[in-house]
Formats: C-alpha cells, structure tokens, sequence
C-alpha cells in the first residue's frame, strides 16, 4: 500500500532524469569529453586504422587481419613481448617487495626517518630519459661498478647487463625499480600508517612475531594499498618506453626491445602506421584484459564489504 | 609498601645499540639508500669532472679536479642547433607551459573526482572506468589522433593546446586521487550543507576545497614532476620559441655525433631535474600525508 | 609472597620530557576486579599498556603473581587483552581470531579446539565462528575480543575502554554480562574506562588516577561517600559534586549567609584547625518536600532552573554565592522562579582543605 | 601569380637583395658541433639575404624529429621547411597535398642539369614536379682502418676486405678488437649493405634492392653474403659499445682494427687531428668495389597559405642548392656538394676519393632510402640487430630476410 503511494507521488515531484544533478554533469563535461572524445575516439581510431594499410599518413584503405599476422609472425614483437612480460612480472614483484619493505622498515619507529624517506623517493621526481642515462652510464662495463670491481681485484668479475643480451632486460629493471619503488614505498608507509595501533598490540599479546604479525595480519589488511600500487606498477610497465630508449635502444640487438617501442619505431620510423596502430591494439587489448576482471573485483568486492 | 626491596629486573628493558634487530633494520636501510644514491652521486661526480678525467677514471670516483665548467656550459653555452645558449633558453618556457597546465589540470581533475565522490549521477562510473584505462594507454599511441583533434579545434602549436593535452593525459591519475580523497571526506558534512542550502559548486568551493590541501599537494607534485619532465608533448605542441627544457636537454643529451661530453650531459641532467627535486625535497612530509589521503583510502 | 596478583612499584614513564606516570604503586589482589578511571590523558590506558608489557617502563617494577615481568614480552605475561576498537584481524573468521595466538604458540590441536569451543560457549558465540569480524555487529565483534583473551586461559585480563565505541543500551548489557563473567572466572581483571557508572558497577575496587598518578585506590561506595580529596569528590557521581567555599570555625561551617554545624562529620584525622575550607554536597544527598526535616540544617533556595528527568528532578539554584544543583523527586512540582525549602544531612558531606584539596 | 614568384625565385638565383624580409622557421636533427657548424653555414647565408632563420633543431636523429615534423604538417601548422631524407619517405605528404612544389625554382635554376648524380634530384621528383631541394651527399659504404693497430699487430695494412679478414688472427692475438660495431641495427645494417656490394656486387645488389629479386636473394651470390657477414659477427664480437662514434674511437685509438661505416666517421678523425693515410685508411666499397651510394640530405617545404611565405620558401630552396652554400656547408659537414661544378680543393684525401668516384659517373648506386620503403629498412635493421648480436646462423638470417624482401613493397 505504501509502496504503491510513494510510486504515484514521487514522479510527479521528480524533475526530469536529464535535469537532476545539472551542475555535476555540466561540470563533469571536461571528463566526459576526455573519456569519450580522446580515450575512446582515439582508441578506436586507433584500431580502425589498424585494418588499413596506412604508411606515412592514416588512410582508410582496409586489408584485413594483413598487420596482425605480420605482427604476430614478427621476431622483434615476440621477444618485445617476452620482455616486456619478464620485466612486468619482475617489476611488480620486486617493486611490491621493496616498497612494502622499504616501508616496513621505516614504521619500524626509526631514527632519520624522514632522510631515509628522501632518499628512496628522489629518484621519482626525475624523468625515465635521465634515470636511463644514469643507469647506462654506471653499468657502463669500461668506467662503472664492473671496472670497479676489478680495479678492487676481482679480474674476473663480471657485470655487464646492458651489453650482454641474455640479461639486459635486467639490467632495465634495476634502473626501473631505482625509479618507481619510492612512490609504492611511499603509499606502503601510509598505508601502514593507517593500521589500527591496536592490532599490533593484540598481535604482540598473543606473541606473534613482527615478521609473521606482518605477514599474516598487516599485508592481508592492506590489500585495497597493494591494489592501488598494482595499477600504478601495471600502468607505468605497459607504457615502458623512454627508459629503455635512453639506456639500451632496444641493444644489444633487439635483445631488449619492449612493445611501446615497436609501436613508436614502426608508426615513426618505419613509416607503417597501421603496423603501428596493430600492435599498440594488442597492447590495448591486453590492458583490457587485464583491467576488467581487476575492476569487477574491485567494485564487486566494494559492494559486499 | 612493603617489600621495596623485591629483586629482580627494574627499569626500562635494556637496549643495546648494537642489536640484532639494530643492526638488521640500519644495515638493511643504508644499504638500499646506497642504491638509491648512486646515481645521483655519479651525475654529481661526473659534472665536476673534466672530460680527461672521466676518460680515465672509473665513474665513482671523486674529482680530482672540481671544474665547474660543464655546468657552465650546459646552463649556457651548450648548442642546440645554431642557438648556442644552452638550458637558460627552455627554462622559462617550461615555467610559461607549467603553471596554466599545473592549475588547469588539476582544477579540472578536482572537480571531476568531486562529483565523482558525492554526485554520482548515471553512467559516471563508466566514464570513470575508460579514464582509468586511458591511464594506460601509452601516450605516444596517441599522437595523431590528437594532433588530428587540436587541428580541428584549432589549437594546433597554441600554448592552449599544449595545457590541454597536458590536463588531458593528468585526468586519469589526478581524478582518481581526487575521488577517494573526496569520498572519504564524511557524507554527514556534505548532507549538512545541502540542508544549509549551498548547492554543487557552493559545497565545493566552500566545504570540500579548504579540507583537501593535502590532496592539492601530492596532485601538484605529481603534475610539476610529470609536466615539466615531458619532453614529447613539448616539443611537438610547441614552436621551436617556445620549446620546453627538456627539448635542450635531449639535444645535449642525444646529439649522436661528436664525442659524447658526459660531464655536460649530467649537469644538464641535474639542472633540468633541479625544480621537481626541489619540489620533492620540500614537501616531502605533505607529500605522505595527501598519499595517505587520496591512495589508500577507498 | 602475597596474594596479590599484579604488583606495580614505583613505576615511572615518561615520553621524552613529558612525563607520563609518576612513580605508581599499585597492589591488585588475586581475583579482584580493578578499574583504573579517570579523564582522558589522565595516564590510565598508559599504565595498562605497561602492565601489559606494550609499554617499556623508564622506571620501577611490575609483577604479575609474584613474578617479575618488567622485561618480559607481552605475550610471556599471563596476560590477555582486550581493545577499545577490538583490534580483531579482520581476514580471519571468528575461530581464526580466537586460534591464531594458540596455534602461534604451537598448542596441540585438541587443545586448541577445546579451548575455542570453551570461550564461544562461554560467550555464546558459537553460531559465529566461521564468520569474519566484517559480518558482525559491535557488541559481537567485542565478544570476539573478550574470547581472544579468554582462550589465552591466562590469569590476568586487562580491558582497555572495551565498550566505549558501543551505544548506551548495548553498553548496558554488555556490561552485566562482564560483571557475570567475572564471577563465573573468578580472574584477576583490570578495566580503564572514564565512564564512572561503569566503574562503580563494575569494580571490586576503583583507582582514580590524573596527571600520571592514584588519587583514590578504594571500593566505588568509599569512593563515592568518602572521596579522599577535591578531585576525587568532582569527578564521581552524577550531576557532579556542589562545592562552597567557606570558613570552619570551631566545628561550623560557615559561608555567606549559610551555616551549618559539622557534629557527627566523621573527620579523617582529629578536628581540623579553624580556616578556609570547602564544603561539598551531593546534588542527591539533599532532602526536599517531606523529608527536609531528617537534615542536620535546613534552609531555602530559588530554583532557577528546573529539569525533570523522568524519575528524578534537577533542580539549579545557587547558596552561598555559589551554584547548587540538587534532586528531587521525578513527581515534585517545582517551577523556575520558586522558593525551595531544602535540608542537608551534614554528616554525608565532604569537607576539603583549601590548599592541599585533601578531604578533612 | 605564378610568374611572380617565378621572378622572384630567379632573383634569388642571382642573389640579388630580397625585395622583403621572410621568416622561416627550419626543422632539422643536426645538432652536433660539426652539424651545427654546418647548419649556421646555411642560416648565415639565408640572414645575409635579410631574412630570419629560426632554428628547430631536434636531437636524436630523425626517429625523434621525424614524428614531431610529420605530427605538425598533418596538424596543419607545419614548419616552414624541414630537412628530411630524400627517398621514399615524402611520397604520402606529396600525394596528400602537404608539400610546396618547388619545380619552378628548379628549372629557374637548371637543376636538372646541375644536380650531380641525377639520381638525387629523381629522388626529389615525384609524377615529373620537383618537391625537394637536396643538400649534400653522405655514402655508407667505407671501411676505416686504423695503422697504429696492424703496426701493433705486425701486418700491412690491408687493401680490401679479404685482407682485413686475413689479418684478423694477428689482430686478435695482439690482444685488439679486429672490427669494431656500434651494437645498433642501423650501423649493422650498413655493414650488412657494404659487405653485400663488396662480396656480391653491384648487380645483385641492384636485383635485390630495387628489383626485389627473391632468386637472387636466395642465390649463392647471397649466401656468400651472409656467410661473410657471420664471420664479421666473430670479429666484432668483443664490441660492446653502442655509438657508432665511440666504435669510430676505438679505432681512432689503435684499440680495433677497422669499421664500416659512412664517411660521416672522418669527422671524428679529423676531430682527433689524424691523417687520413698516415694515421688511417679508407676504403669505399671495402676495397673490392670501388662503389658508393648517394644517400643524402634534402630539405622540404610543407605548404603554408601564405603568398610571401611560399616565395620566401622558393627563395630558400634557390638557396640550399647554390655553389657557395654548397661549398660552405658540405666543407663544414664532411660529406659531398650534390652539383659536380664545384671546387672542393680544399676536402682532405677520404673525401677527394669519393669526390673522384662522383665524378667518374660509375659505382654510383641509389642509396637504400631510395630503393627500399622505411618499413622495409627497419625489418632489415631489426633482423641485422639481431643476427649481429645472436647466434643466429647465415643460413637462417638468410631465409628472413627473403621474407622481407618478398613482402616488401
């Protein structure tokens, strides 16, 4: 009875669905226009162009799946691919690791807490072009840490990543991590400190070491800080680009090439800016992929807590 | 009372400074911070050395002879092309494309996770869901289609059009900050000003503004950082009058003929990454604070 | 040695130049229900923490059943705890909570299940055992707490304000059923809270602490009737304490316009010198409408103000100069503006010296 | 309209004053000390006829220039004129329209019977109008020695590859590098393009690269090819550096025997105050082939709506191609004056050995930019950038790069 009440009134009262929240949609256009106009147009500009034989400048002349199967039958893009999954994945472990770390040892109630907290969060405020620079210039075999060493005795040491092509995606990750652990470390310490100080004193009564306190109770508590560090890591590793360009180039070889830059060298350089837009939809595709089990998690998960 | 002599231990539970756990904890931190000071150690190093010294030397090891000769160069004489000022020449124009696309964006953004947080209206989250994924896209994917929509809006090689890609490409990542932050400002706060009459933009400017200077902070370290290190959008949305520093810097940087001035190239290095440096080493406490605020919470 | 079982000695703490307790001696018997009340900052949840051993002590001893623990962890105390904001581990179920303490200390399994299923039977829990803290109401997640606690099979509990962040009624009922566990363990626990009714509901015994130290270590009724000094006096009971300032002169209280004779006041040591003192009376303690005459003096006041509380009335007046409540029957029919005639029974009053605030 | 600017194109041919004052704004990616010395050889000589030149330089080589050039002329504010390779590459703005004609200001200028090799000038043409004006000439195919290493070493200097090959052990065993190769697949595509025209000659090169021949690529001739190139893998296998200068230093200071590179690398030779014949050699063509190709540098006018700017940008490409900017630039730059009438006493002994080639009008082949698209060019580099720095064996590098040559277009 009431139910069947409050259905006559309450449209009448109601103003127009399109009207209600007026000011908040005029001031969301700006987004809107962004998310509709920039990422979706453009996207899907993107892949259209995809299908087409477009060279030096977009044309609309279409030839099928033509770029995916070049793509895919492609040596570069393969171990582009393969690179840039073993520098994901050790990317996101290690700058979880370091950062939750990092932080763990800071909220230890240390002394130079807040020097040490500089010094692991500089290098962020620095450009990937000169974290590259940097990096290349120390692993640099015939000036830096490998001279070094020898020069210290050890004649045979050897540490030369960024000429030896079995291991240069590492020796990228290092300086990646060098740039990019600060910030998670950083969102690791306030989450930590965000931790009820009781849980920690209930932990200690019930004699919990701090290890498995941190382990057990801590790291399970802060999962939505470790899903917001993950895509911050996640977005940063897809777009992976300028370091590697300012430290290997892709060398030795292509022993170290990343898709960003296949992307970019194959739209620009190469001229063939359907082979361009082809992969950089696979790369699309992927973060879709990735994304949309991770938001439905996200929002789900949202709705039951 | 009676039995003050009871034995046994008294006081605090002695410390050795030398603990385990000391020694672990410290140990541990600065050896990391030796890793994170390297770099930035040798880009000091080597642009005090001259280029016969760093020809001989290894990387790591101090000037024998402090010159401060590339720095000089690099903020000076250094060429690019045939204007052979160096830095000072961008430094300016990075001010002059930094402040209106620092304000723009992040007044845009904040405003966005502001009705994001508490005027959620239909299809807002979808719009929300594709920035989110936008922030992933890498930005140089999406040259053309920019550049084929300033053309037609007219913006093309404007200043204007250069702050609104800037605010464009910050979206994603500044409205999210902004969203949690807002959201997790009390809903109590937000229903009383509505019965107190203030409507959209009375509540933001009046109640949500002067609570989120911790969020502006980390939002204007972020862009600062992200703006004045952007070397693409620069020099493409700009005239060669107008290019931003770091086009002088990858000129220096990347000239691929003639001997490689290392020396030049770290102070360049160091003094086009001096104003995010400053801005981090300052605000560093902010900086955790308005993190805590917009990145772990919701 | 004693059947005490928590000794505090001479327990000084201090957080860089603050100091925070100032040398504390405490003696709590076996099985004695104790409630550290007080304001907040008053140093009450401090010294918990150190009998807990959460805080490490800058001076003195602690010991639990004659044992001294002032270097011991926590957990090597015998002691259980529970938080303000329960401080569950919000990814375990209700079991896991309970087992994770016995299970870390590598108790037999059996063991283990028989004591969870002693606590949640204890605590009527057991229908939540496979849920998580995040499926349960306040009053519940602090029945975890209590069990987290009650597992440890420990001698001591420590509460810290367990149920502050409860609302009124929950409050109520949570706190009879403190009281019955209580007499059903028969443990020695220790309770801070800064709620006074809970204390004096509660407690075996009462310690009144502020600016790090015992005012008052007494039985709520010695508490209440015979506050050891000013404070003391003000901060229990509710309305709180009238106070007038006055003159003792040869056993009369006397003050502007007011004088009362103080025969048959049970002084704490001799009959004090003639000087300045304070006189305190319970709003409660003054006898209106028919039984004014059972005082030892009678006078008259205006009523300014008047409350009606349901089963009693509050009424605002001021004698002497100084602002006097008291309480009259929830039926009295008095109006702001009226002249109220009232008696007071000297001998339940409370008598300060002036300078050392001590009861006389 | 037409006959207006036609006058004032050959008015400036004449070098006349300019009737009004232009201002140009010029992209390029030369940036270094030698480069910039050049470029304000040009710029020199635009402000000498009164107008502005206004510098655009962007470092990094033109994979960095070349979409912040090609973003701006699509986006419809474009530079005034930009250096890009002549080649292929402009073909799609010409056919969109983007790109000033220049065809009057060549025949104002006689280019087509200036422009020396021919080729240069076809390169700028496209359905008979001329769209380029093309600046100097640079060839890849040279491979540079160093005396002190073989003296060192105890061999002669060799004459040509086989005799490099053949010293390489006495190389080795005197603890140097016998080949040293920046590890980036541009400079170890142009090995692979110098090797191929030194062991397999020019016709199957020509059958190859601008016939696109699979049989030939295929064929014995090519195998050979890829066999030498393997065995130049090994000689260069202890080069671990990546610009193709800082391999030029190596040999510079004895620390390698040779490398193959462009005559660009006399440059730094001549940075370091070394003599070519005494200090060190070159080869063009590896010493087999006396042979060059004629890449080169060339400049583009995107169209710009505006009558004074199109005549201005007339007037510069007059310019560009004129015997004293001619001169000074190419002196400046190192490499060759792209018309053959004019004195170049002043170029050292590496650069008279091409200018000779030049002029005898044979060995003179189109460079890669000419024949092959960009597309191509980079799976050529990116499979050279590997085979160079894997064990990938000739015979299936071989095989892939058959694959890109069929589907090349």
């Amino acid at each position: 009875m009431s139910d069947h009440v409050s259905e006559q009134s309450a449209p009448a009262k109601r103003p127009v669905q399109l009207f209600r929240n007026m000011s908040a949609k005029i001031a969301s256009i700006p987004m809107i226009l962004t998310a509709l106009v920039v990422f979706v147009g453009g996207t899907t500009w993107t892949v259209v162009h995809s299908f087409t034989s477009s060279r030096l400048l977009p044309k609309l002349d279409f030839v099928g799946l033509d770029q995916y199967e070049r793509l895919w039958s492609t040596p570069r893009w393969l171990i582009s691919i393969e690179n840039l999954a073993i520098y994901g994945l050790c990317s996101m472990i290690l700058t979880l690791t370091i950062g939750f770390t990092l932080a763990a040892l800071l909220d230890r109630k240390i002394r130079f807490e807040n020097t040490f907290r500089t010094i692991f969060l500089y290098p962020f405020a620095l450009s990937f072009v000169v974290t590259g620079l940097a990096w290349q210039w120390i692993l640099n075999p015939d000036f830096g840490l490998q001279q070094v060493v020898r020069d210290w005795g050890w004649e045979s040491f050897a540490f030369d990543p960024l000429n030896n092509s079995k291991i240069v995606i590492f020796g990228i990750l290092i300086a990646g991590i060098w740039q990019g652990s600060g910030l998670i470390m950083c969102i690791m310490l306030a989450g930590l400190r965000g931790i009820d100080e009781d849980i920690w004193k209930a932990a200690r009564v019930d004699g919990i070491g701090t290890v498995k306190t941190y382990l057990r109770v801590i790291i399970p508590m802060m999962r939505p800080v470790f899903i917001t560090s993950l895509v911050l890591i996640a977005s940063g590793i897809i777009k992976l680009y300028d370091l590697v360009v300012a430290q290997t180039n892709g060398g030795p070889g292509i022993s170290s090439e990343v898709p960003a830059k296949y992307v970019i060298e194959y739209m620009f350089r190469a001229q063939n800016l359907a082979q361009g837009f082809a992969a950089s939809t696979m790369m699309l595709v992927s973060v879709v992929v990735i994304l949309i089990p991770w938001a439905y998690l996200e929002f789900g998960g949202r709705k039951r807590g | 009372m009676v039995d003050v002599a009871m034995s046994g231990p008294r006081g605090p539970k002695p410390k050795k400074a030398f603990s385990t756990r000391n020694i672990m904890l410290y140990g541990t931190l600065i050896l990391v911070s030796v890793y994170y000071l390297l770099p930035l150690y040798v880009m000091i190093v080597t642009s005090l050395k001259g280029m016969p010294e760093i020809r001989l030397g290894n990387v790591f090891s101090p000037p024998l002879e402090i010159t401060t000769a590339a720095w000089t160069k690099a903020w000076s004489e250094a060429c690019t092309g045939i204007n052979c000022d160096g830095l000072s020449r961008g430094f300016w124009n990075s001010v002059q494309i930094l402040i209106p696309s620092v304000v723009l964006s992040i007044a845009v953004a904040s405003v966005n996770g502001y009705a994001l947080s508490h005027w959620k209206f239909k299809g807002s989250e979808l719009f929300f869901t594709i920035l989110i994924i936008g922030a992933f896209i890498p930005y140089q994917t999406m040259l053309y289609p920019i550049v084929i929509l300033l053309r037609e809006i007219g913006l093309m090689g404007d200043l204007g059009g250069l702050v609104l890609v800037h605010t464009v490409f910050g979206m994603p990542i500044l409205t999210l900050l902004f969203r949690n932050y807002f959201t997790s400002i009390p809903e109590e706060l937000f229903k009383a000003a509505r019965v107190d009459g203030a409507r959209f933009w009375g509540i933001y400017f009046r109640i949500m503004l002067p609570m989120a200077l911790p969020i502006f902070v980390v939002a204007m370290i972020l862009q600062v950082t992200g703006i004045w290190n952007d070397f693409l959008f620069g020099v493409i949305y700009t005239k060669p009058d107008t290019y931003p520093m770091t086009v002088q810097l990858n000129n220096i940087v990347n000239s691929v003929q003639g001997v490689k001035e290392y020396n030049v190239n770290m102070a360049a290095t160091l003094l086009t990454g001096l104003v995010p440096l400053v801005i981090y080493f300052a605000s560093g406490k902010l900086f955790v604070r308005g993190i805590a605020a917009g990145a772990v919470k919701g | 040695m004693s059947n005490h079982s928590v000794e505090i000695r001479n327990l000084d703490l201090s957080f860089g130049a603050v100091e925070v307790l100032k040398d504390l001696n405490l003696d709590i018997h076996e099985g004695e229900f104790l409630v550290l009340l007080g304001s907040s900052g008053c140093g009450k949840s401090t010294l918990l923490n150190c009998i807990a051993g959460l805080l490490d002590v800058t001076d003195g001893q602690i010991f639990i059943k004659g044992k001294n623990v002032t270097w011991a962890e926590p957990s090597d105390r015998g002691i259980g705890m529970v938080f303000q904001s329960y401080a569950l581990y919000p990814q375990m179920t209700v079991e896991g909570n309970l087992s994770f303490g016995l299970k870390n200390a590598r108790l037999p399994k059996d063991e283990i299940e028989k004591r969870v299923a002693r606590a949640a039977e204890i605590l009527q829990i057991g229908p939540l055992l496979k849920r998580k803290p995040g499926a349960l109401s306040g009053g519940q997640r602090q029945r975890v707490a209590i069990g987290r606690a009650l597992v440890r099979d420990v001698d001591v509990f420590l509460f810290d304000e367990p149920l502050s962040n409860l609302d009124a009624k929950l409050r109520a009922d949570l706190r009879v059923e403190l009281k019955r566990l209580h007499e059903q363990l028969q443990n020695t626990m220790i309770y801070v809270t800064h709620d006074q009714v809970e204390a004096m509901t509660l407690a075996d015994r009462i310690a009144i602490m502020k600016g790090g130290q015992v005012m008052q270590l007494d039985s709520p009724a010695n508490i209440y009737n015979k506050p050891r000094n000013r404070y003391v006096a003000g901060f229990i009971g509710s309305p709180a304490m009238n106070f007038i300032e006055g003159e003792l002169s040869g056993g009369v209280f006397k003050a502007d316009g007011f004088e009362a004779s103080l025969a048959g006041y049970d002084w704490a040591s001799e009959t004090p010198a003639d000087g300045p003192v304070t006189l305190g009376l319970r709003p409660e303690h003054i006898l209106t409408e028919d039984q004014v005459d059972n005082g030892t003096v009678t006078t008259e006041v205006l009523a300014d103000l008047v409350e009606p509380m349901g089963a009693d009335t509050l009424v605002w007046s001021s004698l002497a100069g100084h602002p006097f409540r008291f309480r009259m029957d929830g039926q009295a029919t008095v109006k702001g503006g009226d002249t109220v005639r009232i008696g007071i029974d000297m001998t339940r009053a409370s008598v300060f010296d002036v300078t050392s605030e001590l009861r006389l | 309209m037409k006959l207006s600017t036609k006058l004032l194109a050959a008015t400036a041919m004449v070098a006349a004053p300019a009737v009004h004052a232009a201002e140009l704004e010029v992209t390029h990616w030369w940036t270094s000390g030698g480069e910039a010395a050049a470029v304000s050889k040009l710029a020199e000589a635009w402000e000498a006829a009164g107008n502005t030149w206004i510098d655009g330089a962007i470092a990094g080589s033109g994979g960095t220039a070349r979409p912040i050039i090609i973003s701006r002329i699509i986006g419809g504010d474009p530079m005034a004129a930009t250096q890009l390779n002549h080649g292929r590459q402009a073909e799609e703005l010409i056919e969109a329209g983007l790109l000033t004609d220049l065809t009057e200001v060549a025949e104002a200028n006689n280019w087509a019977d200036l422009i020396n090799p021919p080729s240069l000038l076809d390169a700028c043409t496209f359905e008979g109008r001329v769209y380029c004006a093309p600046l100097n000439i640079h060839s890849a195919q040279w491979l540079w020695l160093s005396h002190d290493a073989f003296e060192t070493a105890g061999v002669d200097v060799p004459a040509d590859w086989n005799e490099f090959v053949a010293a390489a052990p006495a190389l080795e065993e005197a603890g140097l590098l016998p080949l040293a190769m920046g590890q980036q697949g541009w400079q170890q595509n142009i090995a692979f393009g110098t090797i191929t025209i030194g062991i397999a000659g020019v016709d199957n090169w020509l059958a190859v690269n601008r016939d696109k021949n699979i049989e030939v690529a295929e064929g014995p001739a090519y195998t050979a090819v890829f066999e030498a190139v393997e065995a130049a893998r090994a000689l260069a296998a202890d080069s671990s550096v990546q610009d193709w200068n800082l391999a030029t230093n190596l040999v510079i200071t004895g620390q390698a025997g040779g490398q193959i590179m462009g005559d660009w690398a006399q440059g730094e030779f001549q940075v370091a105050e070394q003599v070519a014949g005494e200090d060190y050699s070159c080869l063009p063509g590896l010493g087999l082939n006396a042979v060059l190709d004629t890449g080169g540098d060339a400049f583009y006018f995107p169209v710009i709506d505006d009558e004074e700017t199109r005549a201005a940008q007339l007037e510069m490409a007059a310019m560009l191609v004129s015997p004293e900017v001619q001169v000074d630039f190419n002196l400046a730059k190192g490499s060759l004056p792209v018309r053959g009438d004019v004195d170049l006493s002043a170029a050292n002994d590496c650069m008279q050995k091409g200018l000779a080639i030049l002029a005898s009008g044979e060995g003179i082949l189109p460079s890669g930019d000419m024949n092959l698209s960009a597309d191509t060019q980079t799976q050529v580099e990116d499979l050279m950038a590997e085979f160079w720095s894997s064990d990938l064996s000739a015979a299936d590098a071989q095989a892939r790069y058959v694959d890109i040559i069929r589907s090349a277009d």
